[in-house]
């Protein structure tokens, strides 16, 4: 079933789409990308004249903003058959954070290469950061009782809108029902902000006049009451693994606020505010219960330029322009890094939009050609071409931040066990054919990963440029370098051809293939047996094998890889961290790399690049420590990134000024009205 | 004139002195009557053309299935016969979607991968569990109706319930649900299959069973007293069989439609397998490939045809056999009711 | 004029097997008011003959050649169109078994009505009204209650006095009644039979009445037709047939009614059974099963001989045998005796001990003669 | 024994049949490796055991499965079929949503398959042997034998894509208008196409069969038209077996419109279904099933209700 497109970048972490580091760095496109320098193997149907050279994609659509024409519906495809949750506290599919993010508007605001201007708050800087460990916290803990013990796991009565923040790691040893454990919850927090005791503190400043769909005014009462929405929401976790707490020092109806974090964090900065600011008659509804289908009261509301008009079941859903959007009262110009021309309108030109719910990739395809829709994103690679080549219609592309990525089973089984050594893992990685998986699989709408993170997160990740680093020894070669795997090999213990299983998950037909072409280039080398092994569906086999204790001692005895994939965002954590770090909870996804599978040495630099007092205030501080890594990271080979994904959008040409952007969640925000890169799409009918 | 009734006497008609009929005279009536079941299945077949094209196409599959690819039996090679002109999992063979041609009969897939060998290879996924599912099936079936109809009272009364249970599930949507929980692979298609399958046997057999029951056989059981366990499994359930072979014929190609179904739902095989739903799943997007495109038509009309003419030839084989075992449909009525 | 003729009518079934030529070369005649009978086994041809009256003959059957004339007017040559404005109106059936021959679906009154409506062309009032009066007149008490039941809630008797009212729904000239008691018990047949009878006088309706049973024929009809594998084989006037049968088969057929006080233990049969009509035995078709068959029956098939004057018949023939005997050709002739408890034996005419035993070996040009 | 008495009968007689059909529904989710929570948690870096034990605690998983069991049949007895996890609380809500789409999509089906196997069955069973039964017979089995999915992309590829006859979006107008029939006809096709042939089948062996019975003869004998015979004898008698057939033919729409569903995008329950499963949406799933029990069962029901009204014989034992 092609509706089963990527599930994991559908699962993925909505804070880290929405919101970037706003640091200036200068990234260039062109020249990275694209499949012109095939292989010359006279075999390889990557010979074939259908891969794209799609650098016109590449550029930006620009449009004349005095021939804008207003008004008009949009028709605007999603790849689900509904919106999972119109609550934004409680959905986590990225299509439901696509169409509301036209309904709710962030404080900052960030164009594509991931830079980033405020957009609702005035002032927003990073404060004060301090060097805490949970022990810090102990003398403003409370003691609470377990009520309950499941799977390890304690659960205390704590009443709504809290829960536990920070636990004393001493009282979690042997946890039992009846005793009495100590830790910070949200009400404690307060305590500990007020004795010194926080992280990262981040200051910043509403602007005034915003309002509401509903009618009232934006304060900071309202981004201090939204958290409570998340308490027990599905984005529990995302919100407060490093949220600790917020005030408004002006009062809620003023416009200052103050946000702090439970250890100095790199990151704090995008990861403290609330993901999106509800109003006060939202703040006391259930995660979840935000949803017209089920109550037509219950409609959301946000700040941003559209509001939701009409809903029904699977069927329909239609925004419509918001009357008193605050970009609009204010002016464009009002923002102060603004530098547009006069003729940039004030706010989004397009009255209506109407999203269609069109699972099948082909079925939007085909909508896409009748003219059903407008828009549409996610298309199967060979319709896009189609698209790309066709003068009545435009596509747009723009580096993404998905990525797959094949993780090696580390353990040193007596059985198996192959992957324990190092060499073994990057002649593995030496051999993938990364150019080829993107000219046939993705017909060359993807981008061959010649380092562990894309072009979006270069701004943050380096202190050099990014193709640069490609000529670096410890890049990752773009086609099969036999020789370097023969090298490797020899220098192993093993001797060739060695046995060895990859894995991916069996819903994801693209990934399937790709590995596919993996396998056969490995058979090909001599040097391994390989063969493909698709075990089950994501959630099944992550949960039922990969996360498991027994799943890394099999696929170490196995010598079986496991290949998933993973969006992350601009910063550059979620290429290093996130795929690495042993304490990584529940095993995301990390899951061959339990405590011990690292030196401390590699530990420590990892997380030096994220947590600390110095990496949080000085980001070239961070850049440095990255330039480190990396190469740290592919002479481990414990990961070896794939490929990177390309985020594109399709639109027929009545449809002007149409640009993608790296985050799926912010393509049709942004397509709409994005001042910081003067975007703004309009419709120009035929009749 | 009614009075005279049995008053007319005639002597001298002697039956008796008619001799033996004559084999020739008396045509061939009896030679039908004594023909075996499988006699007449056979002649139905060589009768009935759709029913003898039908025949011709299985068995070219079943050819596929057993010569395909060579096949090892605990590591010794049983057959070692390769037809398919490439390996089925090799990438770039040819080009991506190359149009048929001689070199690839049915063209080639989005990996450039021959369809010929895959399509060809296929056979075997489809064909295989069609006919085990069925095999399993029935038996289960006939054992558990036999025991049903045999021992009536509260156990038919509940084994019949536990067959309404099943039979309130369409068999797809009990099979999607078993294959979510036990994932894909041959075996659990098998079982997902088997396990709404066999009910419809046992409730044939079962009333095929009850029918005989009310005849003599009843009688002779009791009085023979506890002997008749033996007579049901000799005596009835071979004559009941007859719907259930009919049954079975007809619902290989129900299976067949089935497995394929959930491979294009992608709940059967693992994705590159070449097995004729999962190809198809896998292709379906080149049905709409944008503006000016040219339809890959190949990658999804061979599979699906392949199916089709599996499962169609195996219904018109059925067919043939439901003629063959049911004397009174579809036979001339001879004298036209005289 | 006669109210039906048939002349040399032929029936042919093409089936897979073959030809089955199930009513070969049939002819006779039926006056107005005449009760005619129809004896045979079953596969004789008795119920191809009365659907071939209808043209009800149904694919793969076929009527071959011959004339259907009702009142003169050939049924054959008519269009389909007329031929179902006579069946039902001008000719009528009473089927075999009433049970079948009633739609399960549809009232008893509603099946009677619907032949008014279509024929008469009464409105469904008159039709009601006239189908309840019918079923009154052949003896279904309530009727007018009775005329919205369903078949099944009558019993087998009450089925067939249905029937009879369907047919005689449109005041036909001719009853064909197919076998009309088989189904039914004695009893039940006997009054079905009186009601037939009755009927036919006071509708002066002419009864084709097929049957299996020479007592029922004994009892209804004033002439009799015997049929063998699809040719008839004696005709006579029913009172003739019994005391002077001049057929083998008619003679078997007698020898086969059960009677009360017979002293015979079991009852006698003719032996074997019909032929098969594809492969018709080769001269005498009834020769196979004939005690007094010769080698001769074997070679030439006999004419249906008018006894009366020795030549070929006629459909007006009242009397006549298809049998060697009377060309001459058997050399032993046919040793039968007829008997008449009470009043001696009545020698058979074919079988007087008196004649001369015929010569075995008479040309068949001699016999042509 | 009344109709009334009757159907009482039969539903209290499916009640065993749709607690066994829960059971087995129950016990089978419950055997997956993951849960809804594996599902959500899985791939999100920042959720930690802990948050997924939470959940589970609030979706009530974490309780042995003969408690989530009762606690479940209590719901539905109350009439609260639980919620949906990812979403929110009620899955009666977006199962009766989504309903009207499938029962629209069934229906069309059945209409489809109706309109062609009526008069098909007639001109086959009237042409016996000759040609155009041949032909029908072929027509039929190859009805039967289509793989609906197969037949649904061939449509949409030929008719919608190349031919751009049909639209592939559902044109939102309301569900009874003139659009949203056009829009009906390929999936409402592919759903009935089988449905169709064996329909077709049966009424041509039961056609046939009845025509050879007496009372059919007896019907042209009274001098009847052909057509009246056919359509007002044959016909009614043999649409009693195919009665019998129709529930069977209702299962098989039921578990076609799965396939359907999904080669047509149509938002009906068979799509959700499948949705449900890939998410481990429990209640969702439990809801689906015991819906489409519940509806084989009132299918049979009404068969056998239907059986009554045609066979007036049949209808005096109740």
């Amino acid at each position: 079933m092609s509706g089963n497109i990527d599930e994991t970048s559908a699962r993925i972490d909505r804070r880290r789409m929405l919101q970037g580091m706003a640091v200036a760095g200068a990234a260039t496109v062109a020249g990275c990308l694209g499949g012109d320098d095939d292989g010359d193997d006279t075999d390889d149907p990557a010979d074939d004249e259908d891969v794209a050279d799609i650098e016109d994609a590449l550029e930006r659509n620009e449009v004349d903003f005095d021939e804008i024409v207003e008004g008009g519906r949009l028709e605007f495809a999603i790849p689900r058959d509904d919106i999972s949750d119109y609550d934004a506290a409680q959905s986590t599919a990225a299509e439901d954070t696509t169409v509301l993010a036209t309904v709710y508007d962030g404080l900052i605001t960030q164009n594509t290469e991931g830079e980033v201007e405020l957009w609702m708050a005035e002032e927003y800087e990073v404060d004060a950061s301090n060097d805490v460990g949970p022990e810090d916290y102990e003398p403003y803990m409370e003691e609470y009782e377990v009520v309950e013990v499941d799977g390890g796991f304690p659960a205390y009565d704590l009443g709504e809108d809290n829960l536990a923040l920070i636990v004393h790691p001493e009282d979690l040893a042997d946890v039992q029902e009846g005793d009495m454990v100590r830790m910070i919850t949200r009400e404690e927090a307060g305590d500990a902000v007020e004795g010194g005791v926080f992280g990262t503190r981040v200051e910043g400043r509403l602007r005034e006049g915003i309002m509401f769909h509903n009618g009232t005014e934006l304060t900071a009462g309202d981004l201090v009451g939204s958290y409570d929405r998340f308490v027990g929401s599905d984005n529990q976790g995302q919100v407060f693994d490093s949220f600790l707490h917020a005030t408004a020092p002006d009062g809620d109806d003023g416009y200052t606020f103050e946000l702090y974090s439970q250890e100095a964090d790199a990151q704090a900065f995008l990861q403290l505010p609330p993901i999106e600011i509800f109003p006060e008659e939202h703040h006391d509804v259930p995660a979840g219960e935000l949803d017209p289908r089920d109550d037509e009261d219950m409609i959301p509301i946000g700040t941003g330029p559209y509001q939701i008009e009409e809903v029904e079941e699977a069927d329909t859903l239609l925004l419509t322009k918001f009357d008193d959007y605050w970009v609009e009262e204010h002016g464009v110009d009002s923002l102060e890094w603004f530098d547009g021309p006069e003729s940039y309108p004030d706010g989004p030109v397009i009255d209506e939009i109407n999203i269609r719910f069109v699972p099948e990739s082909a079925q939007r395809a085909a909508a896409l050609e009748d003219g059903d829709i407008d828009i549409a994103y996610e298309l199967q690679s060979d319709a896009r071409n189609s698209f790309y080549d066709s003068d009545d219609f435009v596509v747009s592309g723009t580096p993404g931040t998905g990525f797959k990525f094949i993780q090696f089973p580390m353990m040193d089984t007596e059985e198996g066990g192959a992957f324990a050594e190092q060499e073994i893992r990057q002649a593995v990685s030496a051999l993938v054919p990364r150019q080829t998986m993107v000219d046939i699989v993705e017909q060359g709408w993807g981008d061959p990963a010649r380092v562990p993170f894309p072009l979006p997160a270069a701004d943050l990740a380096t202190t050099g440029e990014y193709e640069d680093l490609f000529d670096e020894d410890w890049a990752y070669p773009a086609e099969p370098d036999y020789e370097l795997a023969e090298e490797l090999i020899e220098e192993s213990s093993l001797e060739a051809p060695i046995d060895v299983i990859i894995q991916t998950n069996a819903d994801d037909e693209e990934r399937a293939d790709k590995m596919a072409l993996l396998v056969d280039e490995l058979n090909a080398s001599g040097l391994f047996e390989a063969e493909l092994e698709t075990p089950a569906a994501l959630g099944d086999w992550t949960s039922g094998e990969l996360y498991t204790d027994e799943g890394a001692q099999n696929s170490s005895e196995r010598n079986a890889t496991a290949t998933i994939g993973l969006a992350s965002g601009f910063d550059p954590h979620g290429y290093a961290e996130a795929i690495h770090d042993p304490d990584n909870y529940n095993g995301c996804c990390n899951f061959f790399f339990p405590e011990g599978t690292f030196d401390d040495e590699f530990v420590d630099l990892l997380r030096s690049c994220r947590f600390g007092e110095d990496v949080s205030a000085d980001e070239d501080l961070r850049r440095e420590r990255y330039d480190e890594l990396w190469p740290a990271i592919t002479e481990l080979g414990a990961n070896t990134i794939v490929d990177y994904s390309l985020t594109t959008i399709a639109g027929n040409n009545e449809v002007n000024g149409l640009n993608a952007h790296p985050a799926t969640q912010s393509l049709l925000s942004y397509a709409l009205y994005a001042p910081i890169d003067e975007q703004i799409i309009y419709l120009d009918r035929d009749e | 004139m009614s009075t005279q009734r049995g008053r007319i006497q005639i002597t001298g008609f002697d039956a008796d002195r008619v001799e033996q009929p004559d084999e020739a005279i008396w045509g061939d009536d009896e030679d039908t009557a004594v023909m075996s079941r499988r006699q007449r299945i056979i002649q139905q077949l060589i009768r009935d053309r759709f029913a003898l094209v039908g025949v011709f196409c299985v068995l070219l599959m079943i050819g596929a299935v057993i010569f395909s690819r060579p096949i090892t039996v605990a590591g010794i090679v049983v057959q070692p016969f390769e037809l398919v002109p490439y390996d089925v999992t090799a990438t770039g063979v040819g080009d991506r979607y190359e149009p048929p041609s001689l070199a690839h009969p049915m063209g080639t897939d989005r990996l450039g991968r021959d369809m010929f060998s895959r399509v060809l290879a296929g056979s075997y996924y489809s064909v295989t569990i069609g006919f085990i599912v069925t095999g399993i099936a029935s038996t289960v079936g006939i054992i558990f109706g036999s025991i049903s109809g045999y021992f009536g009272g509260t156990v038919d009364e509940i084994m019949m319930r536990i067959l309404d249970v099943v039979f309130a599930f369409p068999g797809l949507i009990l099979a999607l649900l078993l294959v979510a929980v036990f994932g894909g692979g041959y075996w659990q298609l098998v079982a997902a299959f088997v396990l709404p399958g066999w009910a419809i046997y046992a409730r044939l057999i079962r009333g095929e069973i009850l029918k005989v029951k009310q005849n003599e056989y009843v009688l002779a059981a009791k009085a023979l007293g506890a002997r008749d366990r033996s007579v049901v499994f000799k005596h009835i359930v071979p004559n009941a069989i007859a719907p259930v072979i009919v049954q079975a014929t007809l619902s290989i190609g129900t299976v067949v439609i089935g497995v394929a179904a959930l491979g294009f739902l992608g709940l059967g095989f693992t994705p590159g397998t070449p097995e004729w739903g999962t190809i198809l799943d896998a292709e379906q997007d080149t049905l709409m490939s944008g503006p000016d495109a040219d339809w890959n038509w190949w990658a999804t009309v061979f599979p699906g045809l392949m199916i089709f003419i599996f499962v169609m030839s195996m219904n018109m084989i059925g067919d043939a056999i439901n003629d063959a075992l049911d004397a009174q449909v579809d036979n001339i009525n001879h004298g036209g009711g005289g | 004029m006669a109210l039906l003729e048939v002349k040399n009518l032929t029936v042919s079934f093409y089936t897979a097997e073959g030809v089955v030529t199930a009513v070969d070369d049939l002819s006779y005649k039926i006056e107005r008011g005449e009760k005619f009978g129809v004896v045979g086994e079953s596969g004789a041809g008795k119920s191809v003959t009365a659907l071939s009256l209808l043209q009800l003959i149904e694919n793969p059957g076929v009527i071959e050649s011959g004339e259907i004339r009702l009142e003169g007017e050939n049924l054959l040559d008519m269009e389909e169109e007329s031929v179902r404005s006579i069946r039902g109106n001008r000719i009528a059936m009473i089927f075999q078994d009433a049970q079948t021959a009633l739609n399960p679906v549809y009232t008893v009154g509603e099946q009677i009505a619907e032949a008014i409506r279509h024929h008469l062309d009464y409105s469904n009032k008159e039709a009601k009204d006239r189908a309840i009066q019918l079923l009154d007149r052949v003896g279904i008490p309530d009727a007018d209650t009775r005329y919205s039941d369903y078949p099944h809630e009558f019993s087998g008797g009450m089925q067939q006095r249905v029937v009879i009212a369907m047919a005689l729904s449109c005041d036909p000239d001719i009853l064909i009644a197919d076998e009309p008691t088989t189904a039914l018990d004695v009893t039940t047949e006997a009054k079905i039979l009186t009601l037939i009878e009755e009927l036919a006088d006071e509708f002066d309706t002419a009864v084709q009445l097929i049957t299996h049973d020479l007592g029922v024929v004994a009892e209804v009809c004033d002439r009799v037709m015997v049929m063998y594998a699809g040719q008839p084989v004696e005709k006579a006037p029913v009172e003739e047939l019994y005391y002077d049968p001049k057929h083998p088969y008619t003679v078997g057929l007698m020898s086969s009614i059960p009677r009360v006080g017979s002293d015979r233990e079991r009852l006698q049969t003719i032996p074997g059974t019909m032929p098969d009509l594809i492969e018709t035995p080769s001269g005498c078709s009834f020769h196979p099963r004939c005690p007094f068959a010769e080698d001769v029956c074997a070679e030439i098939e006999p004419p249906l001989l008018d006894l009366d004057t020795g030549a070929e018949t006629t459909p007006q023939t009242t009397r006549a045998a298809k049998c060697l005997e009377y060309t001459g050709e058997l050399s032993e002739g046919l040793d039968y005796e007829v008997t008449v408890r009470g009043e001696g034996t009545v020698p058979s005419e074919a079988t007087s001990p008196s004649e001369p035993p015929s010569n075995t070996t008479i040309s068949s040009g001699e016999q042509n003669e | 024994m009344s109709l009334r008495r009757f159907v009482l009968r039969r539903l209290l007689a499916s009640v065993p049949v749709l607690f066994g059909v829960s059971v087995i529904t129950f016990g089978m989710i419950h055997l997956t490796p993951a849960d809804i929570v594996d599902m959500m948690v899985a791939n999100n870096p920042d959720a930690t055991a802990a948050d997924a034990a939470n959940l589970r605690r609030e979706f009530g998983l974490h309780l042995p499965i003969w408690e989530q069991y009762l606690n479940w049949v209590a719901g539905m007895l109350t009439g609260d079929m639980g919620e949906v996890y990812s979403r929110g609380p009620d899955v009666g809500g977006m199962m009766i949503a989504r309903l009207p789409e499938t029962i629209a999509l069934g229906l069309f089906g059945w209409v489809f398959a109706i309109l062609i196997a009526v008069p098909g069955g007639i001109y086959a069973a009237t042409r016996k042997d000759r040609f155009g039964d041949h032909a029908s017979r072929f027509a039929a089995l190859s009805g039967i034998s289509i793989p609906n999915f197969w037949l649904g992309l061939m449509l949409m590829a030929i008719f919608a894509v190349e031919l751009n006859w049909f639209p592939v979006l559902d044109p939102q107008e309301p569900l009874l208008s003139r659009e949203m029939l056009w829009w009906l006809i390929l999936p409402g096709v592919t759903i009935g196409t089988a449905a169709s042939a064996n329909l077709m089948r049966i009424l041509r062996t039961s056609m046939a069969e009845e025509m050879n019975k007496d009372y059919v003869t007896a019907a042209r004998a009274k001098g009847l038209p052909e057509r009246t015979v056919i359509i007002k004898h044959v016909l009614r008698n043999s649409m009693i077996s195919a009665v019998t057939v129709a529930a069977f033919l209702t299962a098989g729409i039921v578990s076609g419109s799965v396939v359907v569903e999904v080669v047509f995008g149509w938002p009906g329950l068979g799509a959700l279904l499948i949705e449900a499963i890939n998410l481990r949406e429990i209640n969702l799933i439990m809801a689906i099933t015991m819906f489409v029990g519940a509806a084989i069962v009132v299918a049979n029901l009404a068969a056998d209700i239907m059986y009554a009204v045609l066979d007036p014989r049949i209808r005096d034992e109740y």
